[in-house]
């Protein structure tokens, strides 16, 4: 029954295809006071960095219509910590975790991936979209030269599968993608977010401090499917869909339009307990529809 | 599980004053293990993050919590439209640093101002006759929560900004004076930034514990997400900690204020 | 009073700064039967090309949280048209009337801009954004040379204001401005559709016939002020503001950001009086604060 | 001004099969100008576009419309938990092409399939006796309207697809009988595409002016966003006209229907 929900990406074994996005879920510990995070087919932690971050100045979050911004900036206690603190905590627990790591710089990307290939995380996803950050981040993501350097650099850091988390802030994300594939990525997990703004009226400030910041939840969800669906339509290597994603019907919208498995981030804030209505809802649907949900990945019929 | 997210019925609703709300909610889960200091996180129909309010009071036995809120934007608007028997989603209890509480014999000075009165107000029912609440608004009209505060004997100090009402002038005032004048075992606050800057330093000049509630805008409300960031200075170092997670309550000495 | 929200915009007086967006008002005449054209500043008419089109199959829209898509594809009635049977009712209106024009070649936007010169259409409004048709629109929209050539072309044909509408489906928007600039447009307006996909996951095919369509509506606002706040920090010639503006306290926000007029759209899909509010809430808002609205354009101040 | 955009009192909720609700709004200044055949645009709380709905009846001296909609998603599911006495947020009359009305001594074929059987009752209510509605369903549950239908005399046939009510079997069927049967002025239909378009192929064969109403999926509902395509074949050339305003009612022989 459960396994009819079982997905094998890049040969990590999921045992569902819903996966808390990076940022949104910590390192799983606070969640786990709602539900237990067996109940999760992975985890994508909060991204990780070579050493400790303090992130942005506060305000971080600012609401919009169906989603937010957030600048958080990479707050996080640094590769070593996440190593020796988190990650030993989350391997008692059954389900796949994603390393999702960024850097401010080529070599620091490749000392985290070097850093992780001797430990036991499933899988390192690839942070070169983050918008909130001033080195690094998005700037090696908005260029398949760009993209290309950071997989290459990763990929030969360690043997651990590798996926590269696109920026949707580019012109043709399905070109950033095969750059990353001919470099040797093992899958792409996208979108991260959508680059906005918003400012206070009364003070004529921007409401977050960053002034812009990363904008995510069901208003973007259109755009990732579009790009979700472009991307799997370019490459061979799976595709992880994130971007909106708030309901089953999402999930199941997402993975038709090309994703295996899928991410989901800001609907956790509206509702702690999304990730696990997900699960429950695409169980039913496989049930009702007597399918795997793996046969449903990339099987929307264009016009 | 420490945390409960559901839907809880909405069973009485009486307003304070212009623009102010006292709800009672019917959440036996949450009210049987929320503290005082804690918050919970409310979802305002036709908006995409929840709104974090402060408990106002805990109802064991009949399974209710109090929350007391202004209106200040759209989402605090909607809420203000339910009605009795509506069906509120609420996360809670939520927060992990929350107002010590001494004896009830230690003496207590309570300071709110305006909307950050209602989180104190359990304060000044548990140290009853040995607190001195020192409660300040704008003026008259806002004035909210007088004899929930001095229910249980305490000392209640009106101020408000233009003398409509009590004293006139700022709570710090009144704070000073009271200080200056008698014994104090540990001082509470809950207001603006600015008045909490004072109360710190007007705290720490008299080597007086301090607990300050703070706020910061939200995401996930449980420390997941890191927006709600706060400078806390703390073993020597300084570091962004969280109010939901870290706070909302805080030792007043390890907060760095910004300039 | 009223004249607390005139605006001067390249030398178009607009009597007040809220102008239908291209492609949602037709020509206005429907929305007459709402309220009078005169309460407009002005009005943006439905995308003109050198002849007659179809537009694309239905359905052509797709609902989005707090948004929709659109694939109309720039169903119109052609050029010759517009100027015989349009433009003169709606210059018996007082507001100022933006002719918007699209074409599959540089050669189709010339011959529409050279015959729009010797009428009295106040300003011209070049779209080389439409994300719904094959040939022409974002094609040239997308790069900087594409946005150039247009510019300049449009700019030799005519002696009216030309204002460039720029595609958001771009790495770097501010850029492509740039570069309309320095070919002599007169104003940017910004920002046309994000590129966007919905798909019915009991058929499993595209909510829209086109599969893909252009998102607007609330869910893009943040990037729409990001994008002209931006723009206006990249370029000297003034900025019309457009993408998710549903309030007035929105087109106060995008000015802020930078624009000197607005322009809404799919906001009149949810509330056909959405324009007429938005002018009332800014009339209030000039008086509350004894300014007049142009003072306000671009004075958010960053952190 | 032509079309009205206001909210508007929900005066009474009737449930007439799972899933399919009648409403009676009032709404004087739309009943006012509403012709049968038109339809309304409503607000759906919580979500970005208006609902096309048609109107089922119009009653001038009460001020008030008669709207029956099937829940078919998220939109009409809200709706259908709005009560007796909330507001609904409605634009209209909408529709430039609305049916014609006969004498009502002109004999009347009324061909409705399932949720399209709503906008054809004013015209049974028309041509009364002189009126044969036919009207489909999938099953017994889902019938509705047949004494709406048959108040003014028409003769009612109901068709069921399994037979559970009236004959089994499809409108087209029992169309197809009362073509041969007798004569016909004119023929009305509403129902999915599949079946106007055979009802358009009968009408033509026999050549019976045929008047049909289309859907289509809309944003601005009154003719200025062109996202309500239709094909309609016209003074010999095709193109494509629009269901807010040019319909939703169309000349059956106007209409080319897709393969
Ligand atoms: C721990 C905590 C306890 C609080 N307790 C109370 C209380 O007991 N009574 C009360 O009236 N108010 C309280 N507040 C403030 C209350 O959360 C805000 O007034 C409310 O979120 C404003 O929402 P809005 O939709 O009306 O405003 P909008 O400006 O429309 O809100 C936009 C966004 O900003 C956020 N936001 C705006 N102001 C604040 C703020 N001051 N703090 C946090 N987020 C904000 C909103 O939650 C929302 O996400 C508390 C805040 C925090 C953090
Ligand atoms: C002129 C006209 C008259 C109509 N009259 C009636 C009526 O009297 N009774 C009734 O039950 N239904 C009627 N419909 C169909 C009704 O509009 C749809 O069932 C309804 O819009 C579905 O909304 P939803 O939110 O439940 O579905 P969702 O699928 O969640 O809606 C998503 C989007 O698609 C649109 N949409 C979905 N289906 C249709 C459709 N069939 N036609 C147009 N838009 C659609 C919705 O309006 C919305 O914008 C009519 C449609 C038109 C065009
Ligand atoms: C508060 C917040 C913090 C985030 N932090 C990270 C991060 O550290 N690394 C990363 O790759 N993505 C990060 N993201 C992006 C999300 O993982 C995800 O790509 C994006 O939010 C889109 O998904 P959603 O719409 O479901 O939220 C963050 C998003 C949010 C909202
Ligand atoms: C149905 C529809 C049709 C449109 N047609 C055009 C067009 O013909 N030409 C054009 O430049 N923009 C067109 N647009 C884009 C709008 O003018 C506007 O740039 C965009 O919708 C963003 O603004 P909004 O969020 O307020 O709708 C169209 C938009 C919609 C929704
Ligand atoms: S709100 Fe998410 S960490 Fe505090
Ligand atoms: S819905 Fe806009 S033209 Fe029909």
């Amino acid at each position: 029954m459960t396994d009819r929900l079982a997905v094998d990406f890049c040969g990590v074994r999921f045992k569902n295809p819903v996966i808390p996005a990076s940022g949104t879920f910590g390192y799983g510990r606070e969640f786990e006071e709602f539900y237990p995070l067996s109940t999760l087919g992975g985890i994508s932690v909060k991204g990780t960095t070579g050493t400790k971050r303090t992130g942005n100045l506060p305000p971080r979050i600012a609401e919009t219509p169906s989603g937010c911004l957030n600048s958080v900036g990479l707050q996080n206690p640094g590769i070593d910590h996440f190593i020796a603190e988190e990650l030993p905590y989350l391997k008692t627990k059954e389900l796949a975790v994603i390393a999702n790591i960024a850097g401010s710089t080529a070599d620091e990307y490749e000392e985290i991936a070097r850093k992780l290939d001797s430990t036991d995380v499933d899988m390192i996803e690839v942070n070169i979209s983050c918008p909130n950050v001033k080195a690094g981040g998005a700037a090696f993501g908005v260029s398949c030269q760009g993209a290309a350097e950071i997989t290459k650099i990763v990929r030969s850091a360690t043997k651990k599968p590798v996926m590269m988390k696109l920026s949707p802030n580019v012109t043709d994300i399905a070109e950033i993608a095969r750059a990353c594939e001919s470099e040797g990525a093992d899958a792409v997990s996208l979108i991260n977010t959508l680059l906005g703004m918003r400012i206070d009226i009364r003070t004529r400030r921007p409401v977050l401090h960053n002034n812009t910041g990363g904008l995510s939840g069901p208003a973007v969800f259109p755009v990732a499917v579009r790009m979700v669906w472009q991307v799997a339509n370019a490459v061979k290597i799976p595709v992880c869909g994130m971007g909106g994603i708030s309901t089953w019907e999402d999930a199941v919208e997402m993975m038709m339009a090309g994703a295996r498995i899928v991410q989901v981030g800001a609907a956790i804030f509206a509702d702690p307990m999304a990730p696990v209505k997900i699960i429950d809802g695409l169980s039913e649907y496989c049930q009702a529809n007597d399918i795997n949900i793996s046969e449903i990945s990339g099987t929307v019929r264009p016009w | 599980m420490k945390y409960t997210v559901n839907t809880y019925k909405l069973i009485q609703k009486t307003q304070l004053a212009k623009g102010i709300f006292d709800f009672c909610i019917y959440c036996p889960e949450i009210a049987e293990t929320a503290v005082c200091g804690q918050f919970i996180n409310v979802k305002a129909e036709g908006f995409f993050l929840r709104r974090p309010i402060s408990i106002c009071g805990i109802d064991r036995r009949n399974g209710t919590l109090r929350i007391v809120f202004e209106v200040r934007g759209k989402g605090t608007l909607a809420l203000s439209k339910l009605n009795t028997g509506d069906m509120m989603d609420i996360t809670g209890p939520l927060g992990g640093g929350h107002f010590t509480m001494l004896s009830p014999d230690k003496k207590a000075v309570i300071v709110g101002g305006g909307i950050g009165n209602p989180p104190l107000v359990p304060l000044a029912l548990h140290y009853g006759k040995n607190a001195t609440v020192i409660s300040g608004f704008r003026n008259e009209s806002a004035v909210i929560l007088q004899s929930d505060f001095a229910k249980n004997g305490a000392d209640v100090i009106l101020c408000t900004d233009d003398g409509s009402a009590g004293r006139k002038g700022f709570v710090t005032d009144a704070l000073a004076e009271r200080l200056d004048a008698g014994e104090c075992d540990i001082i509470y606050a809950c207001g603006p930034m600015v008045m909490l800057e004072r109360i710190a330093k007007a705290a720490k000049l008299h080597g007086i514990p301090c607990e300050i509630s703070l706020e910061e805008r939200m995401g996930c409300g449980v420390g997941g997400c890191l927006v709600c960031a706060c400078r806390i200075s703390r073993n020597g170092s300084e570091e962004y900690l969280h109010v939901c997670k870290d706070g909302p309550v805080f030792n007043a000495n390890e907060v760095i204020f910004n300039d």
